[in-house]
């Protein structure tokens, strides 16, 4: 592929490398939110809730902002973890935490709505074969909320590779290092004449989400077909 | 060895057409990170690897300055520009800003695009203008507020918008638009690109790349888009 | 091992408020459609948690209102078998029935082929359970909660929806379970030929409350005891093999009376239980002869309990144990029957099927 | 209205294939767990389609792979009751009840109060499925199949959930059902005894084949159909109510021969089916007297099975039909027993259960 | 609440109305979208799910941009829509197609994992007992995932809160018709010592979405309740 210049490959690099640590990252706290959520009744489960959709209910250059001005390298966590060897601040890994912060909101839902669809009964038959809550978990409700996992999964990765406010005002827009698609491409808008470089990276990101989403679908598939009975 | 340069957007292609010529010259990597002037403030606020920073504007960098964060004596009025009032290509109209009533009654109920009138530079500036041409109430509740100026001039490019308030080096940039008429320079504050190395620079390219930026060659890329010089 | 149980519990409108002792054996909670027998064996699985009281397995101690102890289902170690299979829908029929045995004390692996054998499950391993009949899934059911070693079985009619065949084939080895594993057996059931095969105490629930409860040998020789109508009264016997005669009957003995029934699997000397249905016994006030019949033991009519319809039950103390009649009131009248009167009861060999054929 | 069906499907490993032709009437599917039962139901009802076939409901063909036909299942107006209940969860049981009446041709809403009636569904008419027991929620699933106004009813083991009692509440509703409303029912059963009641005609299918088929008294007659065992054998005759008597008894008439019943509803005159279970006939050479037994029938042997077991089937020719004994062996040759042989069949007046009396 | 300037109390108005508007008009398509991805095998299935997704992998600006060259009032679309007396460009109703469509991946997504969470044996049963396809629909599946709408419509509602750079892309920021709270947000963070105002604007937006949000789960609950059973 030569239309696409060695620092675009960077950012497509880049960009693939964010979503997936992102989405990643983002599965197993996604998981644990969801089953709060969907299952336990607690003090401050609804301030849990709303902290889960906070990044979809402020303009992500706010939600930048805040992670700027707690993690950033003056911030007292933000010092105090890269005291720890935890860097976020202008680093790849920032732009990573602030893509799954931002499809935090979309993974835990998704995971929710199929752990709600779940059958407690099938979780009751568990719990009187001997299975403990975490086991029964992993064998039970686990294999049947895969689905909700994968969309969740899909949706984070795809708002990842598509985020951008947030990324840009934490992390800045550094080459090979935070300079992911969507910074690329914002950084084309803001000069005239620029259209025709951004709309090929446009291209590019479409293609690979759409990648990603045939993927999902693809697994889903497979799921339901072996959960209905073959 | 690397060197970063925090730069308004803005700046994109004077700069990505200078940095290939600045790495052949030292050999280094040279990272322009493009981004809002103040969400690179910010960011140089809480500790960003920045070498160097251009501003679109005094504001940002008096922050930075107040705060003790650039290196002594580096900084700089790099550039200027003009504000210009664009309409898109062959409908350009005949107005003369001095007499006043001309513009709203082009306008009409299409909209005026600027930037953000309260925040963005260029719509900032804007606004200084007409509101010192007596123009500003009339056309007020006309405008349409783009988050940056070159949002604010694709919607002249577009058509969508009759009229635009852009730079001059926007204006020339984009062969869609055609300028009607530009601002007088007194009748907003100067338009200045302050640059500066920080305090707290890591490269010792730092040096090397504050006097490219302000030298020759610069120069010429930047005038060649439109700029005022004021580098030396 | 032996459960006992007290519970209180309210749903609204509905309610339960029982106490029970269920000896080790097979204890069938017994009643009409809403009295309650769901929500008991999930008050024993700790899947219900009752209002109050206290359920127990032994020295064990797994709930208790008073106490505040409340064992999780998994710690309770019972295997349920639901009213309906719920089955897990992403594992095969292997991953159903080996899911328990991970948790199982002894990993008795013989059981496995066993337990699938029995249950007829070899063909079905490596299918899902979307792909099974109702049958089969319920079956599946059984195979994985006896493969989870529970400590006590709690069964929700779980035979309802087999054919007699499977049912006959299951029978035996829930007899098995109840009479070697020494495991105690919950067991909700409408069926009164499962019930007096099988139970070893019967317990009979009516709008969340116990109304009849005791031995199974007492509750079904007690002419009050009509279960769904005098109809299907029917004393239970003890009795004892033999020996098994080639024509392919065995010959039992009920304390000196000789019954003569088909062929039976148990060795002789076997202790068996003999359900005899009381609208399958016809007295008689001579000896007859010349019938088909092979069985007919004299005694003598302890009690005659007249009921609503035509039918009176008819209670006769013969060496075999307390044998109940239904007979016409017709009848009893057409035969002088009263207390005290010398008589002959018939039985068919083949009347007492199987079905009506437990052990101990 | 009769239903014709020919189809051919293929699971896997597992397939139908079969072709019948259900009379009006009850026709019941038997056979054991797995052997397609459900899936001959589903393909009725639209929800399965066979790789081939066609399904008929007199001239309004249903499916038909040859021309293309296949109705959605909303149009083909089968009213179904499942083996699971299969309850709307969001609608209380009202609104389940009513949910295929906006459907229904004629809005007979008198019909609401005797089906709810019938089923006992009147205190739970506002609770929610969720909080019904496993037997109220299939009795709601049958109330709301037979509030759809069908044209033909399939029902999947419909009263395996229940307990005797409801089941004889609901039974002679069916009964009426069959008779009266000419709605043709295919019904899914393991239980003999409801069969027999039931049946108009007896379907036997064993690995998606049919086995054995035909009018139920023909197959009940019949010494080789031993559904489940020969222990479940007995014939079905027809008898006509003579008169009802003062002690709570019935006496028919079949064919001549007296037999006496418990009280039946019907009034005189109607015309009965009883099944007579062949375990519990006792046979005789002399006419056995003194005994409890009223029904004594005489009759001649026209036919003797021996199976594997000890047991044998006699089939005897009576004023009343054939009838069939099941003996042991033993007895056969004690009574010196052969075809041609005059004999009496004794019958205990309350061995003929409400269960195996059905009208017409 | 003399915090707030007249100007903020017209933002605060403006978003609420653009959110509610942006919610409740993709509920039919949302539902719609949802309905056929989950049920229907089509040719160009696999384009539609692409298709809906798009807006969540494209930076929000090229999405705004996108809007603008098809619906601005020089686009043929948008011209002939603007014919019909349908105009988005400038106006707020083109705010809140900007929200709709940000939100509409989040919402098909809860509505199509309900959606494959509902037993078809229950639609069977609806089947057998007359009801047509519709009619099953409506009164069958959809109480069933009423909860995933939910679920779904609050994800498009926060998501329209926040949304900022398609809005602002493709209608402007025109006060007191589609100048929302995230456009003044956005506008108190690009000068300096704008960052309280900015943030008591945020506080603002996190407490509408609070609301929303609350109001959701307890409706949720509820419904949870009378599916259970009482
Ligand atoms: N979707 C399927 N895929 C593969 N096999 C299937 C499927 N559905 C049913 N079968 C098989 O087809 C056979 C017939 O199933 P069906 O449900 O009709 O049995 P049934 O006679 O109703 O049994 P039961 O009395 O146990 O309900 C069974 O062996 C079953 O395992
Ligand atoms: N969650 C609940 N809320 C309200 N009432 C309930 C609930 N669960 C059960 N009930 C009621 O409690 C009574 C006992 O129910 P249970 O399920 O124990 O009956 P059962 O004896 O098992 O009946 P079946 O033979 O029909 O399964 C029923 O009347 C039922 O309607
Ligand atoms: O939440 Mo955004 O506006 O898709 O980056
Ligand atoms: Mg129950
Ligand atoms: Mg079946």
């Amino acid at each position: 592929m030569d239309w696409l210049g060695p620092e675009e490959w960077q950012a497509v690099r880049l960009s693939l490398r964010v979503a997936f640590w992102a989405m990643l990252a983002s599965l197993p706290p996604g998981v644990l939110c969801a089953y709060a959520l969907a299952r336990w009744r607690f003090p401050g489960r609804q301030l849990l809730n709303l902290l889960v959709h906070l990044p979809l209910v402020l303009p992500p250059v706010v939600t930048g902002y805040l992670l700027l001005i707690t993690l950033g390298r003056r911030a007292p966590l933000g010092s105090f973890l890269e005291g720890l060897g935890i860097t976020f601040a202008f680093h790849w890994t920032g732009a990573a935490l602030a893509a799954a912060i931002m499809g935090f909101p979309l993974l835990v839902r998704a995971i929710r709505l199929s752990l709600e669809a779940v059958d407690p009964k099938l979780e009751e038959a568990a719990a009187t074969l001997g299975a403990p809550p975490v086991w029964r978990f992993l064998t039970v409700t686990l294999p049947l909320i895969l689905p909700g996992l994968l969309a969740g999964a899909v949706l984070s990765f795809a708002k990842a590779m598509g985020e951008f406010g947030a990324t840009i005002t934490f992390v800045s827009n550094i080459p090979g290092e935070t300079r992911t698609l969507p910074s690329a491409i914002y950084a084309f808008l803001q000069v005239p004449g620029g259209e025709a470089s951004a709309l090929r990276l446009v291209a590019l990101s479409v293609i690979l989400a759409m990648s990603a989403l045939a993927l999902s679908e693809l697994l889903a598939h497979r799921i339901a077909r072996r959960v209905r009975g073959a | 060895e690397e060197v970063t340069l925090f730069a308004a957007a803005s700046l994109k292609t004077a700069l990505e057409t200078l940095e290939p010529v600045f790495e052949e010259a030292t050999g280094a990597d040279l990272r322009i990170s493009l981004a809002g002037s103040s969400a690179l403030a910010r960011q140089i606020e809480q500790g960003a690897p920045a070498d160097v920073y251009i501003s679109a504007n005094p504001d940002w960098m008096d922050l930075l300055e107040g705060e003790g964060l650039l290196a002594p004596g580096t900084r700089k009025d790099l550039l200027s520009n003009e504000i210009t009032l664009v309409a898109p290509a062959g409908e350009a109209p005949e107005i003369d800003l001095m007499s006043h009533p001309e513009l709203p009654k082009i306008l009409g109920a299409a909209p005026l695009a600027m930037a953000l009138v309260e925040a963005v530079p260029a719509g900032i500036y804007g606004k200084q203008a007409l509101t010192s041409l007596g123009l500003w109430e009339a056309v007020a509740p006309h405008v349409a507020q783009a988050d940056n100026v070159r949002a604010a001039l694709s919607l002249v490019a577009l058509g969508e918008a009759p009229l635009g308030i852009v730079y001059a080096t926007d204006a020339r940039a984009e062969p869609k638009v055609e300028v009607v008429a530009t601002f007088p320079a007194d009748s907003h504050d100067p338009i200045l690109y302050p640059i500066a190395a920080l305090a707290e620079n890591r490269s010792p390219l730092t040096e090397e790349l504050l006097v490219f930026l302000t030298g020759p060659e610069a120069r010429a890329t930047f005038e060649a888009q439109g700029f005022t010089w004021l580098g030396d | 091992m032996s459960l006992s149980l007290r519970l209180r519990h309210s749903f609204g409108s509905a309610g339960l408020d029982l106490s029970f002792e269920a000896p080790p054996g097979l204890t069938v909670l017994f009643g009409a459609s809403g009295a309650g027998k769901t929500s008991v064996v999930r008050a024993v699985a700790g899947l219900l948690r009752p209002d109050e009281g206290r359920i127990a397995l032994d020295e064990r101690v797994l709930f208790d209102s008073g106490q505040g102890v409340d064992l999780r289902p998994h710690r309770r170690r019972v295997g349920y078998v639901f009213q309906e299979p719920r089955l897990f829908p992403h594992l095969s029929v292997r991953g159903n029935l080996g899911y328990g045995r991970r948790f199982a004390r002894a990993g008795k692996s013989q059981d496995f082929d066993r337990i699938t054998d029995m249950l007829g499950l070899a063909p079905l391993l490596s299918r899902r359970p979307g792909a099974l009949s109702g049958g089969e899934q319920q079956r599946v059911a059984i195979g994985r909660a006896l493969l989870s070693d529970p400590q006590i079985l709690l069964a929700d009619e779980p035979l309802s929806a087999l054919d007699t065949a499977r049912k006959d084939e299951i029978l035996p080895w829930l007899e098995r379970l109840r009479d070697e594993a020494g495991l105690p057996i919950l067991y909700v059931s409408h069926s009164v030929q499962e019930v007096a095969r099988l139970a070893t105490t019967v317990i009979e629930l009516e709008a969340g409350r116990i109304t009849r409860m005791g031995p199974a040998v007492e509750v079904f020789s007690d002419p009050g005891f009509t279960p769904s109508g005098t109809r299907e009264a029917g004393a239970l016997i003890t009795a004892r093999i033999r020996s098994h005669h080639a024509d392919g009957l065995s010959e039992l003995d009920a304390g000196g009376a000789a019954l003569f029934l088909p062929r039976l699997a148990q060795p002789e000397g076997t202790e068996l239980r003999l359900r005899l249905p009381a609208s399958d016994v016809i007295l008689s006030r001579r000896r007859p002869e010349g019938l088909s019949a092979l069985n007919i033991v004299a005694g003598r009519v302890v009690s005659i309990r007249e009921g609503h319809g035509p039918g009176a039950l008819v209670a006769v103390e013969t060496r075999a144990g307390q044998i109940l009649a239904r007979l016409t009131q017709r009848s009893v009248s057409a035969l002088e029957l009263a207390e005290g009167v010398e008589c002959h009861a018939i039985l068919k060999t083949l009347s007492i099927a199987p079905g009506n054929v437990g052990s101990g």
